[in-house]
């Protein structure tokens, strides 16, 4: 039988169990190609990258996406609903624990590991961008919102495009 | 049984005239492929682009880079030159230099330490001349004729221009100014006109495509107002827009140059465009903030192809350079260098930045290029090494025009092709 | 050196008599692909199977699929008939359409919107006639001589049975019924006699094997119940059932036709066959909840192949087409279509999902099928060129019969192939 | 030092718990071709199918594997121990946290993400299937048990075969 | 709205959230190369292996890396910075969700599913060691220590070399 | 077009004396690999590693291995005795042997239940006299000519030594005791006495080069002292050792013998060599905690490397066999199988286990091996088929040497190799 060993704060389980609960809805969304749930995830201001590590871990400033505020969200969402011509494909998301690195109760940092395997339709699912993402997040009345979230990945040679946030 | 044609060789007849149909096999063919390595990567008097200067700013810093399907170090030595030197040991050919960038005093081979200097000259070697015992005697070495100078790394022939980095095997090959011709040249120097460059950052991409896609795709000015919205919605690109198509002597370079209108409808060009969006308008005008730069002279759009390894690009306010670097027939990386000039303002950076978001592996207009060249090769393969592509428009024959209506710079460049291939 | 002969190419002969002992070449020798897409699935009067028609119902319904590696695209056109067209662009050879099934009014290649008629005619393209300045110059344009007529969609000779649907790019094929031969028909018709066909829905699976080893699978009636416990062990396939090998004249077409009966032992067919399983029962019956329909007239199972590119599968309840999608010598994409039809109840469908579960890349009867194939590649790879199997069960020549102990239709099917291919 | 922001009930806590903790098993009883412990975390009456995603979002029946109550269950393990002849493999799932989705107190519906990949023994790992599962659970005296799986998965060219549940 | 079912001790939920925190930031030390941060996760008598399925489940003792103590990681840490000649590479942890199979507040054994990713700087990025962590951990007072980790990963046939720990 | 020459066959030529200079080709060329696998691997009486006897001690137990491409079944027979049989069906090719170990009293192929001994004889198959019906009359069969002895699975020859198996498909191979040579042999039984031998498991390695290069590693003293930090720091393997290289007659197979010096500074083999590390120590000493055994009379480390396929190491107390599976011109896998022997106390078994942490894929001195052999066939593969690697240490000539600083076993086996290809 387990002891207790230690308390936690509760506040601290309650962070965790909310930074997760939106990873999981956020990888969702985007799986569903439900873009204006993933847009309601960001805060009005929000910052959006997706960056190779390459460039991140040399600090130039390049990303292969870099957006700012719901505005460009929708941009973006309407060049991949209907200006980019593309062949369709899914995304499948899976994302590891969050690590909540600082939490004031307003503002949270927090960190995590996440994959997406890319499948065009009947065919083979293949992986296709793996990275950690790095965010701040507000505390607000509707939950947790992403004040910024960089997405920083490894597969430094994009298999031809990318189309959809991941 | 009777004997089975193999998929490739001498079969492959390219028997119609011009170069205004280039066969499927052109894009397809393993053996078509090994001759363009050898005849416009490696030789025939062909110069690659390796790297900008801004990347290695400091004696001994040196990146990987390619020229074709060969590794080669990039490398400013110690009086502040530019060496590029073939990344393979010459005893044993291993391709020893694995970090993609750094900084060092000389190359060390790790699997028996031959050493080379930053120019590429062997500076030794372990136990050259054996191992001396106690009683004097020695054991092993290299023979006594060794001579250090025959085992240098592979040089290659290098020039820079205003901040690019070229280098060929080709030793004979001609000066750039030369190489790349009077016509483009000035171009050339329109952007590269000595100014130091900022370094914002490096995309790649993998097209499972044939190499000379991305150069056809360069000098197609008759896609990007039907293919890209945004460049016929948003006036990037139109064929209603002032423009100029201009060529080397050979056909295989070319600028395509062009300057922008407002947009918005325009029968002749935008009717029955299905990619024209009349009432599209951005949620945030920051994505397009075009700023006029005094050195632009007019044209808001300059895309230079330098055949057969790099496009270099001004799109209003965005700057890169886009090496092609093969492998196989049907598949090439390509890496996107995005620049700035030092003096550029922070607003300045932070446009460029913005406006890249229409560039590279998931550009609004960059990224439905490497799509359609995916597309294109499926096309080809699937037909098999018969069937042909059609690029008639504006005519079977080649030269300039000041118009987007045409092909001519895509037969130009196989007009050149032919040549050099021989076929 | 002495000359190192190639893998593939002329030293290949087919030396022994008959079609009993096929050479592992004919699996593994890409130069006899090759040959085998041109001449079985693109000419010599070929039919394949694209599509039902139910998957497509209504105008301007449309959905991909292939002939060979060839991807081709299934429409409905305005007047309720059928299209079969290339999906590769006749401009600069785009395979330009992507989404899998959809509903269009037309074709637009995105590269340069070169727009087709559902029947795969140009319709039109930007700038044909270049654009007009307001100086009334024209710029651009295709030449004069251009002819829309030469320049649209590959169009395929389609001709539906019933609701199944064939396409050629052979324009000189005889019809199906000549095609599929009067042995063969009534065996079809059984199933397609008319009714209208409900879809089940669609899997796929990706087996590593030469295209041919599923055409023998479905022509080997010895294997069944031997491999699949469920077959001898509910007697639904085994070697003391009724049952008829049938053949089109040319040896390629054929039809396994056997009854059901109880099942259990039966010293003749279950002794020593271990995967027999004496006192198998099911925990749930409904797996096997077999129900009689009338136009069964007898037959419990009925296996068509039609060559190179259909099985057609009738077990118990359980219906569906099989499409062979070649790719390589060594590698074939297999995709399943299930289906019922318009009249059946609830229960019907459900029962034929249920029996779904023997089929398809998980099914307890099919799965293996798909192992055993891509370890008869691995046999053949491992051997090199020579090497032959052995199919001489019940003789080494070709005709019917009545009972599944021969390998009769595969000899038949080499005996065709070995003509047509002029090994 | 985190500051508490908005109470959560423990009993989102405990259920989230109880839903990760059996994804967690259940992948490891895959994994691990224990099949008796995997029938056990389903109900007498469980649904389970594994439909590719072109059927499902297409609204077509058909599944690869569709079975239905214990009974079922306990024939496919035979199949897979006993009849199926097939070139063993192991899978490895790493499956991202559940989203629940409704809960209460007596059915659970949740969804998770998930990724198998497959080894043949002596050989290299690939990415095998991907997708997304879509729970229905009661809350019993031994805990949660599935009511319903549907494992909907984006790989729809199945890699050859496809012998044990996913 | 959720109805509370059965309590679960607060202790449980407390040490999941430690092992699970425990493995997201082990993943994450090893993907940023961070290996003291990785050898503090260890008790100073602690085993770490990495071992082959077949090894392991045939109770061959053998291991591709059998380490014991604080000294021997950071002799393989000197080895992966100074001595291992290597082509420096990209490591992507993705572990699910950990089962905790028993926690006396003093001793907890776990185990967890991992997947790592693989990029080669400038190139794609691929699987490259899934497997399964069986670990015996320490409650301290700096929070949970590994005592003991095992690495059973299935990827038998190794991608030629394996020099960071997985 | 003219003729494009392939990038394999006759154009290939060795022109250069001797065999100090080998050609790339000889490491990327297709068809030069595929005439390997048919002269070193299966014919001209060559003998492949393929288990040590301790990996199948009792009567049925099985295992899978390779010889070269080929899959083959080690199995130990009712009378103890080990046949090796190939994996692959005599009916239709099927490689059916999918368990990587086992226990097995017959072999049976799923698909159809040809049953096969232990030895490879087929001891039957279904139907073979046909079904009988009610009536009497017989259905279907196997012809009446039909032979089991012409239909056995292919056999091996056979030859244990002291706990190692070798198996060869050509029967007219000599023993393997000639096989190895005068010179080869006691080295070999030094370490295979006839003790028994435990089994500590095994490791896998994909290396993605030519097969050869591993067996040049292991051939090639020069780089241990110099690539592996450990083996110059410690004194495992330094030029200033002891040592001596024998070869065979043929100069196929070889030994490096060496004896460990305490390590530490020696101007003649550590100046200048930048993987010497001078204040290194371990921070645990278990992992080099070396005893020496008995048995080695002297040599701490030896080498033997049998052509073509396996690599026997003795590295202090650290033992196992390596053996080489080639997968064409550019892969081969690496299995590694440690062992110690039965007479082992507890610690000098967990000493070998600790020891093991310098050897395999994540091996302090082995990790890198497979590194370089990476790079080498990168640098190949860029350069092309012209390029030759320089192996002249000590010399272009082929002979014995009693020190490191060599290349002459690397000499010594590529002149075999010409001989044998006759290139
Ligand atoms: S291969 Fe480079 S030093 Fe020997
Ligand atoms: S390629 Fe299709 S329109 Fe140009
Ligand atoms: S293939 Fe082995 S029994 Fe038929
Ligand atoms: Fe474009
Ligand atoms: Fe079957
Ligand atoms: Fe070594």
């Amino acid at each position: 039988m387990a002891v207790r060993t230690g308390a936690i704060a509760l506040s601290i389980l309650e962070s965790q169990h909310r930074m997760d609960q939106l990873n999981a809805a956020y990888g969702e969304a985007l799986d569903a190609a439900d873009y204006d749930a993933w847009i309601g995830m960001f805060t009005e201001d929000c910052h959006y990258r997706v960056v190779s590590r390459e460039n991140y871990d040399q600090g130039l400033p390049l990303s292969i996406m870099a957006l700012e505020g719901h505005g460009m969200l929708r941009d973006r969402v309407y060049g991949i609903t209907n200006t980019l011509f593309h062949s369709p494909y899914y995304q499948r998301h899976v994302i590891g624990t969050a690590r909540i690195l600082s939490d004031d109760g307003r503002t949270l940092h927090a960190t995590a590991n996440y994959a997406v395997f890319r499948t065009k339709p009947g065919s083979v699912s293949e992986v296709y961008n793996v990275g950690r993402y790095i965010d701040r997040l507000l505390h607000t009345r509707e939950g947790l919102k992403l004040q910024e979230r960089i997405c920083v990945f490894d597969s430094e040679m994009v298999l031809n495009s990318l189309i959809y946030p991941v | 049984m009777n004997a089975i044609p193999p998929f490739e060789g001498p079969e492959h007849r390219w028997t119609g005239e011009g170069s205004s149909r280039i066969p499927f096999w052109a894009y397809t063919d393993p053996a078509i492929y090994r001759r363009e390595l050898e005849r416009f990567f490696y030789g025939n008097g062909h110069w690659c682009y390796v790297a900008l200067e801004v990347e290695i700013p400091d004696p001994g810093d040196f990146k990987l880079s390619w020229v074709g399907e060969r590794s080669v170090i990039v490398v400013r030595d110690r009086d502040g030159s530019i060496n590029v030197v073939e990344n393979r040991c010459a005893h044993r050919g291993v391709r020893f230099c694995r970090k993609p960038k750094g900084n060092a005093r000389s190359f060390v081979c790790p699997y028996h330490q031959w050493t080379y200097k930053l120019n590429g000259d062997l500076a030794g070697l372990p136990f050259r001349h054996g191992v001396k015992k106690e009683d004097g005697s020695v054991q092993g070495g290299m023979p006594a004729d060794f001579d250090l100078k025959q085992h240098g790394l592979a040089r290659l022939k290098v020039e820079t221009w205003n901040g690019l980095v070229f280098a060929t095997f080709d030793h004979t090959a001609p000066p750039l100014s030369e190489y790349f011709g009077a016509d483009v040249v000035p171009w050339l120097n329109r952007i590269f006109d000595g100014r130091r460059l900022t370094l914002l950052g490096v995309n790649r991409q993998r097209i499972p495509g044939n190499w000379k896609l991305m150069m056809e795709n360069i000098k197609d000015p008759y896609h990007p107002g039907l293919l890209h919205t945004w460049f016929v919605t948003f006036g990037l690109w139109r064929a209603d827009q002032q423009s100029r198509m201009v060529m080397d002597s050979h056909g295989r370079h070319a600028v395509m140059i062009s300057q922008r209108n407002q947009g918005g409808e325009a029968k002749a060009v935008t009717e029955g465009v299905t990619s024209f969006r009349k009432d599209m308008t951005l949620n945030d005008a920051r994505l397009l903030d075009v700023v006029v730069e005094p050195w632009w002279q007019g044209p808001t759009v300059t895309m230079i192809t330098l055949f057969p390894s790099v496009i270099i690009q001004q799109q209003v306010n965005s700057l890169s350079t886009r090496h092609i670097v093969p492998s196989g027939p049907d598949s090439f990386d390509f890496i996107w260098t995005h620049f700035g000039f030092e003096d550029d303002t922070e607003e300045m950076t932070r446009r460029r930045l913005r406006q890249a978001n229409l560039f590279g592996p998931a550009g609004f207009v960059s990224a439905d290029d490497g799509e359609v060249i995916e597309f294109s090769q499926d096309g080809f393969r699937q037909k098999g090494p018969d069937g042909e592509t059609v690029c008639e428009l504006d005519g079977r024959g080649v030269g300039p025009a000041d118009h987007m209506v045409t092909e001519t710079l895509i037969r130009g460049m196989y007009g050149y092709w032919r040549k050099v291939m021989e076929i």
